[in-house]
């Protein structure tokens, strides 16, 4: 999220798209209702009629998998009607800048883009360069710490500053490009592609679009009904675009966002949990690209922005990691790290290539993808392929007993699998991020039942008896384990959260003292941090051990902004600790125009007051380090509005995306109908592994479009739900919903059993039939939708169901490879008795 | 014996036929005079956390009675929450502790895993083990695939230093710090398979 | 104590069951360990009724519509009625009002008749046969009496519930209505200022009283006149064994006489006796 | 003496068992009718008092089935004598029945037959009663087979009769155990041997007794 859950309430239009609050976040309805209260709309675009839809003030229906053509249309309108927030595109995003003549679209593909490998070539998208300034790294430049002794050798950036159209009059300037590329989406395209009745369609976007009045604000919470489709990084790419376009980024009651849907998945995903990534979000080292760390902070470093200093935090990683052994003759052992070939390691490929047998082993801490994954029948007999698994649960889930799954061949399968009972959250201690960013503190309540322990200490058990047995056999590579610095054992050589914390934290070398701000890291070796955005959520000094004294364990509940004389806009800055650096609302400088001027008074974040910045919220733009003393604030004019971008604005047109710098509809892998606005039937780019192709499921055999969802009384695979009795009461078993109209020309009614199949598997579910989905008219033809919650498996002991999962395609987005669970094709049938 | 104020009343001689009679004629809807029951949380050690379901991180407080927890909810002082919990989040409880239909008592979540399990190859069930059989041979079964299948330096000649055999899944369920270690601890050992919820 | 209410507002809630589960938690109700019944509603409501576990539910109702469904939900559980049937009827006094207006059954003195069970119009006390003892919810006693609200409303984030002075919860919740109203919601009402003497749940239903499922104008079925036949009939024995009194007063000391028959003759003989 | 067999042993002990179900269904019914009763006497008594109002339901519906299986001549004989005919005297017996109740001295009955008019209505009423108040107990103590409305009237009608019944079972052990000045020796017909004197058969029931008297089958002389 770039802004926070406590945020919403500031909102005056709030647009639940490709997300069910009301069931899957319910408490974000707290504010999302006071907002309500004080005027505020809602909109909600959804497949299927949800509770979140219940308490709307507008619901849409929409034909899943085709939110692009909606936002497109969205686009068009904005442009078609001048809705757009002209201060704020100008000030604060790319929309002034020229793009090179090489970019075209032409029938949806953009130009550059090589039909044999499926990819694009992003250098046709480039900007027209204005001026290059190389990085000034003398003894008083801003760059003088690329030549302190310690930090690694490389050669410094060159600053490339694009040529602009301030008056955004130039053809081929991005915001004439853009207006040009969404003039297809006219509403009676879009209301054919996505069965929205074109009044309606209009209705939503009059709405939407009138939070681009500069003072307005609109936010988009969204979830895994945009991501979760094979050009899911796109629907991202058109929210960021549309909020950009109304001038709702950095704003109170603005923003994009994600609702997270496990209690850490931001943080895991800050811990560096992803192939490609380490923590802090430095990715990860990649054998083609960077072959050494010259090539790598090269290649990986901004030459405008926040993202100059990924050095200092490379560096500082590397000595959180391997302590004394890394140096800056080792190049601070940045070889001991893991370089990946640089090939996809997704989940999806991960199975495809378990199913070769050249993965042996899998580690799993509590995750179930024999439930979760997609397509997940193939992922079992995946599995089956292992030699061994641990699996590290409170629970037998599906995963732990894919052995037994039903149709497997218990017998033959010969791998071997140690199930390890974990301590639940709450018998230990630990900070978890919620989707806001905020790091909270979770303290240990009650002793874990029977022999459970701690994942942390299970981690750090099997870490240390792998560095015994290397140090007394050797073996491959040692010191990439033996030197590891492994500083985090209390006195009984047990963990001690605390100092893992500090770790991630970060603290100088010398001295040991934790560092309040990653503003102090270093790239020569001097300080050490494990994950810099965290910097500060554990930096008391006074108190190392004890949580309730570190920030992240602050409780002041009371609403105050930084400075006097702003107003409190439900910030909590004295609860726990928002990375980075306490900041609720990112980008926040953009809630400003080029003056320093709040676009609202009343939502005031920060003020340039002709002086000095005033303070709601802590600011994002550096306002006092441009001069480089971190006291002298820097005036409106040089402040960055996004600066974690190259460009330090916010990006209309993105060059870094795999299927184009504009976000473009095509259908799902598997769709019903032909694409309605280009030939290009589905993403070039598209992420397809061997599985997916052979299974795809074909229209002609499988007409009726399906997608999943999840509920509020169950969480996930189920395994944390379905074995909780309050929550099978509460919702007892698998379900499908069904339209009506579908129900009487199959013949079925509530409570009937069905069997839905396709290619990849077969299930059966009870039968809800209901208003809640309907039949949907696109392009002339009638366009069935059922829906399934994805919560059920076969290993609980409460309560058991068919895996929606098991009908998955695991086809994935070209960016991210997140599988495409929320749009394809099946058939469905009564059950014969 | 328990007496309650109004029933010591009725129970004292004359009173008794008084009271019956009074009964008998007057409405018996008259608001009582009340006794306040004792919450059954009093004297419990409290702490806080954070709900383990969605991203929105709402603050709970658990009371713990003789080493036991004994009720959940949400935390009043928490600005995102204030006190409210959804059904998953209400439920927490049950992750630990449920209710047995039978008696009403308290009790562990049978569902619960709470000893080591192994299945061996081939094998139908679990057998029960003990950790430092556990850590020993899984400290073994990676080091085995580890050595196996590691790669020092790629096809062109690259210094890779990875292990293409063992994948690791999961972390949005542990706590940071522990999400940290298992991010630490897995590239140590040369790991490039991993992934996690956060992907799907 | 002054009278408190809760209030029940459909329009701000989002049927998520916080309240459904809260109250198991708070007050400890077990679930069945296992599940595997067709026991919800195509609506989503589960468990599809009120029983001696679940003192409160959250009850889904559709209405088809072009666009999209109604999907009106409402809080079933315990309205604590000013004029309490179930109090009423309960022949061992363990049912009584609370100064603030909560209906508690009192577990101690409950011998499971299940009269509160008939007598109650909302359908709310359920017996539980193993236990023989009838349950329904209690505001969570407890809870008000130490200044919490009840489990329910302190879990409801959308301040669908909330609790407090029983006025002021009026007040709210006519408001409310107004604001409803205005919004669009021609057929949105209050329940409970009036309802059986006034109930000390009240219910703002958007959709009108019939949408939510409520009873409008609910009476007191029969029960209430077994209230008033209580008195009578200790008046009706009062006055029988008055008339019986005074018979025997007036006929104390009378002597009707030796009677004797000679069948032969048939002559019926009285002979005087003395007193 | 003569004496005049009025009621079997058979009819004696049916009337024994019923007195005896029928007090203790209403005391303990009571219990359950005034709250404070029960809140007094505690829930193990309650539960108690319960559990021998059940028992005693039992042997209430149970016992006068019973001897209309036994001895159907004599409920035919029972139910004749009761109500079967209603003639002048009966008549005469009901409108001089109250200023009798008060003023027994002067106010002289007509004589009568085997059973009296008022015993006609009284035991007419609590046998009517009766077999109401148990079809209504047998519902509410089986409340989940009715539905609620049924439930209700039962629990209202039970509670009702008991309050009828109460004022005719007064009425009958006033009158019948004697209390009543002119009705001594009355509790010895069904408490007793069953016998009546020739002096009182004939002052209640002087057709009958003279009938009994010519006839003699029933008469015993001692």
């Amino acid at each position: 999220m770039t802004n926070h859950w406590t945020d919403l309430q500031n909102s005056d239009v709030i647009m639940i798209n490709g997300s069910n609050a009301a069931e899957n976040h319910p408490i974000s309805m707290k504010w999302v209702q006071v907002a309500k209260d004080r005027g505020a709309k809602v909109i909600v675009v959804d497949p299927r009629f949800t509770r979140s839809a219940a308490v709307a003030d507008l619901y849409v229906p929409i034909r899943t998998g085709s939110d692009m053509a909606y936002y497109g249309g969205l686009f068009n309108h904005i442009f078609t009607n001048k809705l757009y927030h002209e201060d704020y595109l100008k000030t604060h995003t790319n929309a002034s800048y020229i793009v090179k003549s090489t970019y075209s679209f032409d029938d949806g593909i953009f130009s550059g883009f090589d039909a044999e490998k499926k990819s694009y070539d992003p250098s046709q998208w480039a900007y027209e360069i204005a001026e290059e300034i190389p990085w000034d790294t003398s003894p008083t430049g801003a760059y003088a710490w690329v030549n302190k002794p310690g930090t690694p050798a490389f050669t410094p950036l060159v600053n490339k500053k694009a040529k602009k159209d301030p008056t955004l009059q130039d053809p081929n300037c991005v915001f004439q490009l853009m207006k040009k590329h969404y003039e297809r989406y006219t509403p009676e395209v879009v209301s054919q592609i996505t069965g929205i009745p074109q009044d309606l369609l209009i209705e939503s976007y009059e709405l939407y679009a009138s939070t681009g009045q500069p003072g307005k604000a609109g936010v988009i919470m969204y979830a895994m009904g945009q991501t979760q489709h094979s050009y899911g990084s796109q629907n991202c790419r058109a929210m960021s675009v549309l909020q950009l376009l109304l001038g709702n980024i950095g704003v109170a009651g603005g923003g994009v966002d994600a609702l997270r849907g496990e209690s850490n998945v931001q943080g895991s995903t800050d811990m560096g949990l992803l192939f490609g990534n380490l923590p802090g979000y430095l990715n990860l080292p990649n054998a083609t690209a960077h072959k050494n760390i010259a090539e790598y902070i090269e290649k990986e470093t901004q030459y405008a922005g926040w993202w100059t200093n990924r050095p200092k935090y490379l560096v500082s990683m590397l000595k959180e990691w391997y302590g004394d052994y890394a140096t800056v003759e080792n190049d601070y052992a940045f070889d001991m790290v893991p370089k990946f070939s640089g090939k996809p390691h997704s989940h999806i490929h991960m199975f495809q290539e378990m199913e070769t047998g050249s993965i042996e082993g899998l580690m799993l801490w509590g995750q179930n993808p024999a439930v979760g994954g997609p397509n997940c029948s193939q992922e079992r007999r995946a599995m089956e392929k292992l030699k061994w698994m641990v699996a590290v649960d409170l629970w037998e889930t599906e995963t732990a007993i894919f052995w037994k799954a039903p149709g497997a061949d218990t017998p033959a399968i010969d791998t071997e699998v140690f199930l390890l009972p974990a301590a639940c959250h709450y018998e230990k201690q630990g900070e978890i991020a919620n989707s806001g960013r905020w790091i909270q503190w979770r303290y240990k309540a009650v002793e874990p039942p029977g022999e459970c322990k701690d994942d942390a200490e299970i981690i750090s058990e099997i870490y240390l008896k792998l560095k015994e047995l290397y140090e007394a056999e050797g073996g491959a590579n040692p010191e990439q384990i033996t030197k590891l610095n492994w500083d985090y054992l209390d006195d009984n050589g047990h963990i001690d959260i605390t100092k893992v914390a500090k770790g991630i934290n970060g603290y100088t070398i010398a001295d040991g003292k934790a560092l309040a701000s990653f503003a102090n890291l270093q790239a020569d070796g001097s300080t050490a941090c494990g994950v810099w955005i965290y910097t500060g959520y554990f930096a008391n000094n006074d108190a190392p051990s004890d949580p309730a004294q570190q920030k992240t364990g602050s409780r002041d509940n009371v609403d105050k902004p930084l400075d006097e004389g702003m107003p409190a806009v439900g910030s909590y800055l004295g609860w726990s600790f928002a990375w980075p650096l306490n900041r609720r609302v990112i980008y926040n400088r953009c809630s400003c125009d080029a003056t320093g001027k709040p676009y609202n008074e009343e939502k005031a974040l920060v003020k340039w007051n002709g002086e000095k910045w005033l303070r709601g919220d802590v600011p994002d733009f550096g306002f006092q380090v441009v001069a480089g003393d971190v006291t002298t604030p820097t005036p409106p004019d040089k402040t960055l509005s996004f600066m974690m971008t190259n460009e330090t604005v916010g990006k209309l047109f993105a060059s870094g995306m795999k299927e184009g710098p504009f976000p473009e509809h095509y259908e799902p892998f598997e769709s019903p109908v032909q694409n309605q606005l280009s030939s290009q039937q589905t993403n070039p780019a598209v992420s397809l592994v061997a599985s997916a192709a052979e299974t795809m499921s074909t229209p002609d055999e499988f007409p009726i479009v399906m997608t999943t969802f999840r509920l509020t009384e169950h969480w996930q695979t189920g395994g944390l739900t379905r074995n909780l009795p309050w929550l099978v009461e509460t919702m007892p078993k698998m379900f499908v919903e069904i339209s009506k109209e579908l129900a009487e020309e199959q013949g079925i009614v509530s409570g009937d059993n069905v069997v839905i199949e396709n290619k990849r598997g077969v299930i059966t579910a009870y039968a809800m039939v209901t208003g809640r989905v309907k039949p949907m008219e696109i392009g002339g033809k009638t366009v069935h939708q059922i829906a399934a919650p994805w919560h059920w498996g076969y290993g609980s002991t409460c309560s058991i169901g068919g895996m929606a999962n098991d009908l998955t395609p695991n086809v994935g987005d070209a960016n991210t490879h997140i599988p495409e669970y929320k749009s394809f094709l099946v058939n469905i049938r009564k059950q014969e008795v | 014996m328990n007496l309650s104020r109004r029933g010591f009343f009725k129970l004292t001689g004359a009173s008794f036929a008084a009271g019956a009679l009074a009964e008998l004629f007057g409405p018996s809807n008259a608001f009582a005079a009340d006794e306040v029951p004792e919450m059954r949380i009093a004297g419990a050690t409290e702490s806080t956390s954070i709900c383990c379901y969605c991203g929105v991180g709402c603050g709970m407080v658990l009371s713990v009675k003789d080493g036991e927890l004994i009720n959940l909810e949400g935390d009043p002082d928490h600005p995102i929450n204030r006190g409210a919990l959804c059904s998953k989040g209400n439920a927490q409880f049950n992750i630990r502790n449920v209710y047995d239909p039978e008696t009403g008592e308290l009790m562990l979540n049978p569902a619960r895993t709470t000893k080591v399990k192994y299945r061996a190859p081939g094998a139908d069930a679990f057998e029960e083990k003990d950790w430092d059989w556990a850590i020993e041979e899984i400290a073994k079964r990676i080091k085995a695939t580890r050595d196996a299948t590691y790669e020092t330096v790629d096809e062109n000649g690259v210094t890779v230093n990875r292990c293409n055999g063992i994948a690791q899944l999961g972390g949005a369920a542990l706590d940071g710090e522990e999400a940290y270690m298992l991010s630490k601890f897995a590239r140590a050992l040369g790991v490039v398979w991993i992934d996690h919820q956060a992907r799907i | 104590m002054a009278e408190t209410a809760i209030l029940y507002d459909s329009s701000k809630c989002t049927a998520c069951k916080g309240c459904q589960v809260a109250c198991k938690q708070w007050n400890q109700l077990p679930s069945p360990l296992t599940n595997d019944e067709y026991t919800y509603t195509e609506s989503f409501q589960a468990p599809l009724d009120l029983a001696p576990n679940t003192w409160l539910i959250i009850n889904f109702r559709e209405e088809d519509k072009e666009v999209g469904i109604d999907w009106n939900f409402m809080r079933n559980s315990c309205f604590h009625c000013t004029e309490a049937a179930c109090e009423m009827a309960c022949p061992v006094g363990a049912i009584s009002h609370k100064e603030n207006g909560a209906v508690v059954i009192d577990q101690d003195k409950c011998i499971g008749c299940r009269y509160c069970v008939a007598s109650c119009p909302f359908d709310v006390p359920r017996w539980d046969e193993a236990k023989n003892k009838t349950f329904k919810c209690w505001q969570c006693f407890d809870r008000t009496s130490a200044g919490r609200e009840p489990a329910c409303v302190s879990s409801c984030h959308t301040a669908a519930l909330q609790f407090g002075d029983r006025a002021e919860m009026l007040a709210i919740a006519r408001e409310r209505v107004d604001q409803l109203k205005a919004a669009g919601y021609d057929k949105a009402e209050m329940y409970g200022e009036k309802e059986l003497g006034g109930l000390h749940t009240i219910v703002v239903a958007h959709r009108g009283l019939e949408a939510h499922g409520l009873i409008r104008d609910p009476k007191i079925g029969l029960t209430d006149f077994w209230q008033f036949l209580k008195p009578l009939g200790g008046l009706g024995i009062a006055a029988t064994v008055a008339g019986l009194g005074l018979s025997y007063f007036m006929a104390r000391g009378y002597n009707r006489g030796e009677y004797s028959y000679d069948e032969k003759t048939d002559t019926l003989t009285v002979k005087e006796v003395e007193k | 003496m003569r004496y005049i067999q009025r009621h079997s042993a058979f009819a004696r002990g049916l009337h024994w068992i019923h007195t005896i179900a029928c007090l203790s269904l209403f005391a303990t019914g009571l219990i359950l009718f005034i709250p404070s009763v029960a809140a007094a006497v505690g829930v193990a008594t309650v539960q108690g008092a319960r559990m021998v109002h059940r028992v005693m339901a039992v042997i209430f519906i149970v016992a006068p089935i019973a001897s209309i299986i036994i001895s159907p001549k004599g409920f035919v004989h029972f139910w004749k004598s009761l109500f079967f005919k209603w003639d002048a005297d009966d008549k005469e017996f009901m409108a001089k029945f109250f200023p009798y109740l008060f003023f027994g001295a002067k106010q002289h009955m007509p004589p009568q037959r085997i059973n009296k008019s008022g015993q006609g209505v009284a035991d007419g009423a609590l046998v009517f009663l009766s077999v109401f108040i148990a079809i209504t107990g047998v519902i509410i103590w089986f409340p989940e087979l009715f539905s609620t409305g049924v439930v209700r009237w039962s629990l209202m009608l039970h509670s009702g009769l008991m309050i009828l019944i109460g004022v005719f079972m007064l009425a009958h052990i006033y009158l019948g155990a004697g209390i009543f000045q002119p009705y001594r020796g009355s509790g010895r017909l069904m408490f007793g041997d069953g016998r009546v004197s020739e002096s009182d058969a004939l002052y209640h029931w002087g057709t009958w007794a003279k009938e009994e008297l010519r006839k003699g089958d029933n008469v015993i002389t001692e």
